[in-house]
C-alpha cells in the first residue's frame, strides 16, 4: 500500500521536469500526427474564401505577446489567405501590444507578397482603447474612431480607405483575441447590431465561453480554438508553420498531465479505502 | 480574334440583358438617423463590371462607385442631404469599359422616429427593467423577498468552528480585481458575514489584498463587523494588509501564507485569473476547508475540483444579496429571477411552435 | 552590426525567461529583477501608445489644426483631466464627474448588447426543432442541447427552494455545467501548454539553433 | 454637488445611450456617437491616470524604504527609459522628436523602443504566462480527484477533451471502423463542446447576462453607488 501513498506524494518538480521535457523532445524530433480539420475552422476559411477579390476586411489584433503562440500562427494564415485572394485587410488593435503583433505579422507573410502594398492592399490603423464602447463608435463613424493611420498619416491618402464611414463596405469582421476586449464585444456589435459576418480566433481559455455565439444565427460565423485551431488554418491554406509543429508537443504533454491526474486519484481511491478500513 | 471574341460576348451579355430579370431600385436607408440611401440590384452573375453614378439635376451624373452583381446593395452616404432627391444610375460595362446599358432610380434620404427592427428588444427592454424596479421598489418598502440558501454558506460556521478548535487561522481572499467589479464588492460583502462569525468565536482571520482601494473598504468592514459582533476590542487593523499589485507577486505572498500559517479553512470570493489554480492547489495540499466563488467563466472549474464548496457564476451575487439582506440587490435578483422564468416559457413555446414549423416566435425575435 | 546586436538581445531575451523560470524552484532576486522590468517596459508602452495612438490623432491634431470645428473636444479633454486630478488626493472627488460619463456610457450600452446578444440571442439560437434531421448524433446533440441550456437556468434560479421536482431539474442542471466546466478545463490546459511551445521554440530554435524557429 | 451630479450624469447619459437604440432620429444617434468619441478619448486620460499612478505608488514606496524596495527602482527605471525612448525616436511607425538615423538603425535592427519591446518584453511577457503550463501540471495532478459526482463529470469530460482537441486523439481512435465513427476521440470531443458544453455555456450566458442587466439598470437609477467610492 505505500506504493500509493507515494502515488499522493510525488514532488512537484519531477512533473515540471517532466512536461519539460515532453514538450521540447517532440519539437526537435516530430511523430508526424494526423490533423482533422474541424466544421468550425473550415467556416472561417469557408467566410473568407467566398470574398471577392478586391474586398476589404477589418482584421482587429486584441492580443499582445503573452498568448503570442497561440494566435500569431492564426495571424499570419489569415494573412497568407487574404493576400493570396486579394482580400485587402484594414488592421485595427484594441490591445495596445497588438499594434506590434500586427506589425510582425505583416513583416513575415509581405515578404512573400512583393505586389501588396502598403495603404492599398493592407493598412494599420493602430491602437484604440475603450472597448466595446469604442467599437460602437467606429461603427457610426469610422473616420472619427480612426483619423488616422499608425503612424499618425490621415486616412485620407490612402486609397484601402475609400468610402469606409462605418461597418457597410467591409466584407466581414475577423477579431484575433485573448480576452477582453475582444471577440466578444466583437460579436456584440459588429454582428448583432450592424449585422456584418464576424469571424474569429481565440485562446484555447476563451474558446468554450465563445461557442454558444456559433449557432445558426451566425453570431459568430466560425472559431478558431488555440494552437490547435491555428494548426487546422494552416493545413487547410496548405502552409504549415508554427502550429502545426507545436501540435506533437502539445499532444505529448496532454497525456502526461492525463497519466499524472489518473495517478493521483488511483492514489486517493486506494489510500481513502485503506483509512475507510483502519477505520472500521 | 480578340476583338470578335468581345463582340461575341458583348452581344450574350446584351441578350442576356432582355431576356433576364433586371431590376434597380433605390430608396431611404432604413432605421437610420438620414444622410444615407440604399441602392439594390439584381442582375446576371455574368456581368463583368457595373458603375453606380450620382446626380441631383438628372443630367449632371458623377461616379461613385464600382460594384459587382454578387455585392447587390450599396449604401451612398457620402455627402447626403436629407429631404434631397437624389437621381442614381447603374450602368453594366463590357471588358473593353464601353456602357452597354444603364438603369435608373432616384430616391430621398430622411431619418426616422423608431427603429422598427428594435421592436422585440424593446418589449424585452420593458419586460425585464420594470420586473427588475418593481422588486427593488417592493423590497425597499419592506416586502420580504424570499431567497434560497446557497449550500456553500452553511459552511462558514462550521469552518470557523473547526478553525476555533484547532486554534489555526482562516484565510480570506478578495480576488484580484478592484471595487469597480461586482464581484470583489460581492466578495466583501460575505466577508462581513463571516468576520462578524470570527468575532463571536474568538477565532482569528488573515485578509490579504491586492488594492488599495480594496484595503481600505476591506478593513472598515472586518473592523465593523467585530463591532456587531460586539467585540471592537479585539479586532486587530493589521489582520487585513496589502501584499502588492502583481498578479503573480500577489500569488506567491499568498502562497507563503497557506504555507507557513496552515490556515484551518481558505475563502476565495471574488474576482480570479488565472491565479486561481496556483491558490486552489496550495490550499489542498494544505488540507484546509476551502471555500471558492467567482463569476470568471473560465476560472470556475479549478476551483470546483480543488474546493470543498464553489460558488458558481452568479451563485456569488446571490449569497452576497442573502448574507447583506440589501433590498436593491434582493430585488434585482428576484427581477432577474423573473426574467428566467420569462426566458424558460418563451423558449418552451418557442420550440413547440419550431416542431410545428411555426417560425413566427423565432423569427420576431430574432432580428437585429 | 544589427545581426550582432540581435544576438546580443536574444542572450537578454534567455536570461530574463530563465529569471523567470526560475520562479518555479523558488522565489529569488532575480525573478523580482524581471518582474520589475516586466512591469516597467509594460507601463511604458501604454504610455507611448496611449499617447501616439489616441490622445494626438483624436484629441490635440484635430484641436490644435481646425479650432472652430473641434472645439467641442474640450469637453472630454477637461473631463480627462478631470481624471488624472485623481492623483491628487485633497481633490480626488471632482474625478467622479469624468467617471460618471464613463459608467454611465458602459452601464447603457451594457444592457442593450447583453439583452440582445446575451439574451435574446441565446434563447432564439436554442429554440430548434430537434427532429428536422434523421441523423441520430444531432438529434440526440439538439435535444442535450435544449434540456441542457433550460435546466441550466433552472440551476441559478434562487426565489424557489431546491426541492422536489424542481430540484431533480436543478440537479441535471448543474451536471450540464460540470460537463462545460470539464471541458474548459481541457481547453484551458491545452492554452497554457501552447504557452510553454512557444517559449521552448525560441530556446530552441533562436537561441540554439537545435531546430529551425 | 459631490454624488448628486455625478448619478445626475450617469443617468442622463445612461438612458440616452439605451434611448438611442430606439430612436435613430436627431438629436439621439448623433448625441450618442459623439459620447461614444469622448469615451474614447477619457479612456486614453484613464490609461494615463493607471500608469501615472503606479509611479506615485512606486516612488512612495521606495521613499517609506518599504520591503524589497530596491526592486521598485527597477520598475521606475524601466519605465522612464521605455518613456524616453518613445518619445525622441518614435515607435516602428511613428516618429518620434529626433529622427532615427540610418546609423542607428542599422546598428539596432529597430528604433530603441522596438528593439526593447521585441528582445525583453515579448520574452518577459510570454514567459510570465508559460509559468502557468508547469502548475497547470502540478495542480492537476495534485488537487483534481473526484470526489463527487460532480468533480467525477468534471474530469472525465476533461480528459476527452484534452485526448480529442489534439493529434493523439485521432491517432489512437483511428483504428476504430468508420460505422462506429461517433467513438472516434475528435468526434467525441467535438459533440461535447457542441452540445453539452455550449447548453452549460449558454446558460451561464444567459444568467449573467441577466445580471449584467439588472446591475447596468441598478447604475443608471442611481440605487448602486459603489463605483462612486467611499466619502
Amino acid at each position: 500500500m505505500k506504493i500509493f501513498e507515494r502515488f499522493l506524494h510525488i514532488d512537484r518538480r519531477i512533473i515540471f521536469v517532466l512536461i519539460f521535457i515532453g514538450v521540447a523532445l517532440p519539437l526537435i524530433w516530430t511523430l508526424g500526427f494526423n490533423l482533422e480539420v474541424t466544421e468550425n475552422v473550415e467556416s472561417v476559411y469557408n467566410l473568407m474564401e467566398e470574398l471577392e477579390p478586391g474586398t476589404r476586411i477589418l482584421i482587429s489584433f486584441d492580443y499582445g505577446p503573452s498568448t503570442k503562440p497561440e494566435i500569431q500562427p492564426m495571424a499570419i494564415a489569415l494573412m497568407e489567405q487574404a493576400f493570396t485572394n486579394r482580400i485587402r485587410i484594414i488592421a485595427i488593435a484594441l490591445w495596445p501590444m497588438g499594434v506590434q503583433m500586427c506589425n510582425e505579422a505583416f513583416e513575415k507573410v509581405s515578404a512573400e507578397y512583393p505586389n501588396i502594398e502598403y495603404g492599398i492592399d493592407f493598412i494599420n490603423l493602430g491602437y484604440k482603447a475603450g472597448g466595446m464602447v469604442t467599437i460602437n463608435h467606429m461603427a457610426k463613424d469610422f473616420r472619427g474612431t480612426f483619423p488616422s493611420d499608425a503612424g499618425g498619416n490621415f486616412i485620407d491618402e490612402f486609397p484601402i480607405m475609400k468610402g469606409i464611414n462605418n461597418f457597410d463596405k467591409l466584407g466581414c469582421v475577423i477579431s484575433l483575441s485573448a480576452g477582453d476586449p475582444g471577440l466578444k464585444q466583437w460579436v456584440m456589435i459588429a454582428h448583432d447590431t450592424f449585422g456584418k459576418p464576424v469571424g474569429g480566433g481565440t485562446t484555447a481559455v476563451q474558446a468554450p465561453t465563445m461557442l454558444p455565439y456559433v449557432n445558426e444565427q451566425q453570431q459568430l460565423v466560425g472559431l478558431l480554438g488555440g494552437l490547435k485551431g491555428a494548426a487546422e488554418y494552416e493545413l487547410l491554406i496548405n502552409k504549415p508553420g508554427f502550429a502545426t509543429k507545436g501540435m506533437d508537443a502539445q499532444s505529448v504533454a496532454h497525456l502526461i498531465i492525463i497519466l499524472f491526474i489518473l495517478i493521483g486519484n488511483i492514489g486517493y481511491f486506494a489510500t481513502r479505502k485503506q483509512k475507510d478500513l483502519t477505520k472500521a | 480574334m480578340r476583338v470578335s471574341f468581345f463582340l461575341i460576348i458583348s452581344i450574350f451579355i446584351f441578350c442576356s440583358l432582355n431576356a433576364q430579370d433586371i431590376s434597380f431600385t433605390a430608396q431611404d436607408n432604413p432605421n437610420d438617423d438620414g444622410g444615407a440611401i440604399l441602392l439594390e440590384w439584381t442582375v446576371p452573375l455574368s456581368f463583368p463590371e457595373m458603375i453606380i453614378s450620382r446626380s441631383i439635376d438628372k443630367e449632371n451624373y458623377i461616379e461613385i462607385a464600382a460594384v459587382t452583381p454578387l455585392l447587390k446593395k450599396f449604401i451612398d452616404d457620402e455627402n447626403i442631404e436629407d429631404r434631397q432627391q437624389y437621381f442614381y444610375k447603374l450602368s453594366v460595362l463590357n471588358i473593353e469599359g464601353e456602357t452597354l446599358q444603364s438603369f435608373s432610380a432616384s430616391a430621398i434620404a430622411k431619418a426616422e422616429w423608431f427603429n422598427t427592427d428594435k421592436i422585440s428588444l424593446l418589449i424585452m427592454t420593458i419586460l425585464l427593467g420594470s420586473a427588475i424596479l418593481y422588486f427593488i421598489l417592493s423590497a425597499r418598502k419592506g416586502k420580504r423577498l424570499y431567497i434560497r440558501k446557497i449550500s456553500g454558506l452553511d459552511t462558514i460556521e462550521e469552518a470557523v468552528g473547526r478553525a476555533t478548535e484547532m486554534g489555526k487561522p482562516i484565510l480570506f481572499v478578495p480576488g484580484i480585481s478592484d471595487l469597480d467589479d461586482m464581484q470583489t464588492i460581492a466578495g466583501l460583502n460575505i466577508l462581513g458575514h463571516l468576520a462578524e462569525k470570527v468575532a463571536q468565536y474568538d477565532s482569528t482571520i488573515h485578509v490579504p489584498v491586492c488594492r488599495s482601494m480594496v484595503l481600505s473598504t476591506a478593513k472598515e468592514i472586518v473592523k465593523e463587523a467585530y463591532l456587531r459582533a460586539g467585540r471592537p476590542d479585539a479586532f486587530k487593523p493589521d489582520s487585513v494588509f496589502y501584499l502588492t499589485d502583481d498578479q503573480f507577486g500577489y500569488v506567491a505572498g499568498v502562497d507563503g501564507i497557506i504555507l507557513r500559517e496552515k490556515p484551518a479553512a481558505t475563502f476565495y470570493l471574488g474576482a480570479f485569473y488565472a491565479e486561481s489554480l496556483i491558490l486552489a492547489e496550495t490550499g489542498f495540499e494544505s488540507g484546509a476547508i476551502q471555500i471558492a466563488g467567482t463569476a470568471m467563466p473560465t476560472q470556475i472549474p479549478f476551483f470546483v475540483a480543488a474546493c470543498d464548496y464553489t460558488l458558481i457564476g452568479e451563485e456569488l451575487f446571490a449569497a452576497s444579496a442573502y448574507l447583506s439582506n440589501e433590498p436593491s440587490q434582493l430585488g434585482s435578483l428576484k427581477g432577474q429571477d423573473v426574467g428566467k422564468a420569462i426566458i424558460i416559457f418563451t423558449l418552451l413555446v418557442g420550440i413547440v411552435l419550431e416542431i410545428f414549423g411555426i417560425h413566427f416566435l423565432k423569427d420576431f425575435l430574432a432580428t437585429h | 552590426m544589427a545581426i550582432l546586436m540581435d544576438r546580443i538581445g536574444i542572450w537578454v531575451g534567455v536570461f530574463l525567461t530563465f529569471a523567470i523560470f526560475s520562479f518555479l524552484y523558488k522565489d529569488n532576486p532575480f525573478y523580482k529583477i524581471a518582474e520589475q522590468i516586466f512591469i516597467g517596459i509594460s507601463a511604458g508602452y501604454w504610455f507611448i501608445y496611449t499617447i501616439y495612438n489616441i490622445l494626438m490623432p483624436n484629441l490635440f491634431i484635430p484641436v490644435t489644426s481646425d479650432f472652430t470645428h473641434n472645439f467641442i473636444l474640450l469637453i472630454p479633454a477637461f473631463l480627462g483631466i478631470l481624471m488624472l486630478c485623481r492623483l491628487i488626493p485633497s481633490i480626488d472627488w471632482v474625478s467622479r464627474y469624468a467617471l460618471a460619463v464613463v459608467i454611465g456610457t458602459t452601464a447603457g450600452l451594457f444592457f442593450k448588447r447583453y439583452l440582445q446578444s446575451d439574451v435574446l440571442n441565446q434563447l432564439t439560437a436554442t429554440m430548434l426543432n430537434p427532429f428536422a434531421t434523421s441523423n441520430a448524433a444531432q438529434i440526440a446533440g439538439e435535444l442535450i442541447l435544449i434540456i441542457g441550456t433550460i435546466t441550466g437556468i433552472v440551476y441559478f434560479f434562487f426565489s424557489k427552494k431546491h426541492e422536489g421536482a424542481f430540484g431533480v431539474t436543478a440537479r441535471v442542471g448543474i451536471y450540464f455545467l460540470m460537463v462545460s466546466f470539464g471541458a474548459a478545463f481541457g481547453y484551458t490546459v491545452m492554452a497554457r501548454i501552447s504557452l510553454l511551445i512557444g517559449r521552448l521554440n525560441f530556446l530552441l530554435g533562436d537561441w540554439l539553433g537545435i531546430i529551425k524557429p | 454637488m459631490r454624488r448628486q451630479i455625478p448619478m445626475l450624469i450617469t443617468f442622463l447619459v445612461g438612458t440616452l445611450i439605451i434611448v438611442s437604440e430606439f430612436i435613430p432620429h436627431k438629436p439621439f444617434n448623433s448625441l450618442s456617437t459623439s459620447l461614444e468619441g469622448w469615451f474614447l478619448i477619457i479612456s486614453g486620460f484613464a490609461i494615463i491616470l493607471g500608469q501615472l499612478s503606479l509611479f506615485k505608488v512606486n516612488i512612495i514606496k521606495i521613499s517609506r524604504k518599504a520591503p524589497n524596495w530596491p526592486y521598485f527602482i527597477i520598475a521606475l527605471v524601466s519605465f522612464s527609459i521605455m518613456v524616453i525612448c518613445g518619445i525622441l525616436w518614435g515607435t516602428q511607425q511613428q516618429p518620434g522628436l529626433i529622427p532615427v538615423s540610418d546609423k542607428m538603425l542599422n546598428f539596432l535592427g529597430y528604433k530603441p523602443f522596438d528593439y526593447i519591446f521585441r528582445y525583453m518584453f515579448e520574452n518577459l511577457s510570454a514567459t510570465m504566462f508559460s509559468l502557468l503550463a508547469f502548475f497547470m501540471a502540478s495542480a492537476s495532478y495534485r488537487a483534481f480527484r473526484a470526489r463527487s459526482p460532480e468533480s467525477t463529470l468534471l474530469l472525465i469530460a476533461a480528459v476527452l477533451v484534452m485526448l480529442g482537441r489534439t493529434t493523439i486523439g485521432s491517432t489512437l481512435t483511428g483504428w476504430i471502423p468508420n460505422s462506429l465513427g461517433f467513438l472516434h476521440l475528435p468526434n467525441i470531443a467535438s459533440f461535447i463542446m457542441k452540445y453539452p458544453n455550449t447548453a452549460g455555456q449558454r446558460a451561464i450566458l444567459i444568467c449573467a447576462g441577466l445580471g449584467v442587466i439588472g446591475s447596468s439598470l441598478r447604475i443608471i437609477l442611481g440605487i448602486e453607488r459603489s463605483y462612486l467610492g467611499g466619502k
